[in-house]
């Protein structure tokens, strides 16, 4: 398991391509994007504030957990936070695992948690003004 | 001691990123806590609030004690 | 709209890291690899034929599908054919799309109607010999 | 006329990857036009069998006309 926290940008192949996966038919990866837009306004950057102590190891509770429930061989999870322009990457996250049907469901299984168990929040910068993007609760702690 | 973060609208609400709150002899919950902190800014904070304690996620009933690092925000946004 | 069909290697993030998709805020991509085991049985390559003045047509069909069904702004299909060694990868479908759950969605869909659709046939070679991969029946065929 | 092409498994039973069809006068199915040219091998090809015609799929009771091309192969296994 690779797990990065970082404010530079990041080479999505080149974090996954030295990683030799015997055994896996299948790779699927999820790159999120900086949008231009927002509800219809346009969008200038967002400023991504975290919780460094505490992501590090909730994204550790959340790989652990999708390689358990969907087989996965290996995941890599790589997450920015401060200042990232429109049309910038985000983050990624792909996994491994010997048939493609596990490695849909495991990755967006992952994505799918970090939107509501990863300590980021994200300010949405435009020409008006700022504003926190409204987050999600997760199921358990409703 | 227990020491307690803000972050995000929370961290706004309170003019600051944390506090140590002096945990007295009786049981209490990350709720007393904050309310204690919080004083009459408690009302202005962002709903619904998450809190994790020791780095985890937990409920605002959970029970805190001396050593523990609790941290109140909003729903959190990531991926 | 990007497919490719050709017998060398290719490099997944050179791919679509030249494609600027305005708007998108997500990107899913699959890569299938050749598994070094089928069935338990080691295998040292597969043998990949195709149909080529069908594949090129039937691989936008199913593209195009996948982009009006699941509002994806952009589809790449790389796939090879010819002699794929162990480990090396085969194909890889990548779509770009405003949110994660219809890129999620339109790439798995993409893979999938590639299974049955595409005419690709694939020859398992282990040191034993040579076996045929059994295909899959398209829904509407069956 | 008509262009035959086979694939994989079917191209190995009949021993050469495609042939040429006189169309008779009367209408013919994609079916008609393998029993015929398959002959006695018809029953050692493997099955199920897939037709396309003119490069889209079809079925072995689609009609077919002269200056079509029609393939025959097993199912795919792309991806």
């Amino acid at each position: 398991m690779i797990i990065r926290l970082q404010r530079e940008d990041f080479d999505p192949e080149r974090a996954v391509q030295a990683i030799d996966v015997k055994g896996s038919g299948a790779r699927v990866s999820f790159v999120g994007i900086v949008r231009d837009t927002a509800a219809g306004a346009p969008i200038t950057a967002l400023e991504i504030e975290h919780y460094p102590e505490m992501t590090q190891a909730e994204l550790a509770r959340i790989a652990t957990h999708a390689q358990d429930q969907h087989h996965l061989h290996e995941v890599v999870i790589i997450h920015r936070y401060g200042y990232i322009e429109r049309g910038e990457r985000i983050m990624m996250v792909a996994v491994w695992s010997a048939h493609r049907a596990e490695a849909f469901m495991g990755c967006q299984a992952i994505v799918d948690a970090l939107k509501t168990r990863a300590p980021f929040w994200k300010k949405e910068i435009s020409p008006q003004g700022s504003a926190w993007v409204a987050g999600a609760m997760p199921h358990d702690l409703g | 001691m227990i020491t307690v973060r803000f972050f995000a609208a929370v961290r706004e609400v309170m003019e600051r990123d944390g506090a140590r709150y002096e945990a007295p002899g009786a049981t209490v919950t990350a709720n007393d806590v904050l309310a204690a902190i919080a004083g009459a800014r408690l009302a202005d904070l962002p709903r619904p609030l998450l809190v994790a304690i020791n780095r985890e996620h937990a409920h605002l009933t959970s029970p805190v004690k001396d050593g523990d690092e609790i941290a109140f925000f909003p729903p959190v946004s990531g991926g």
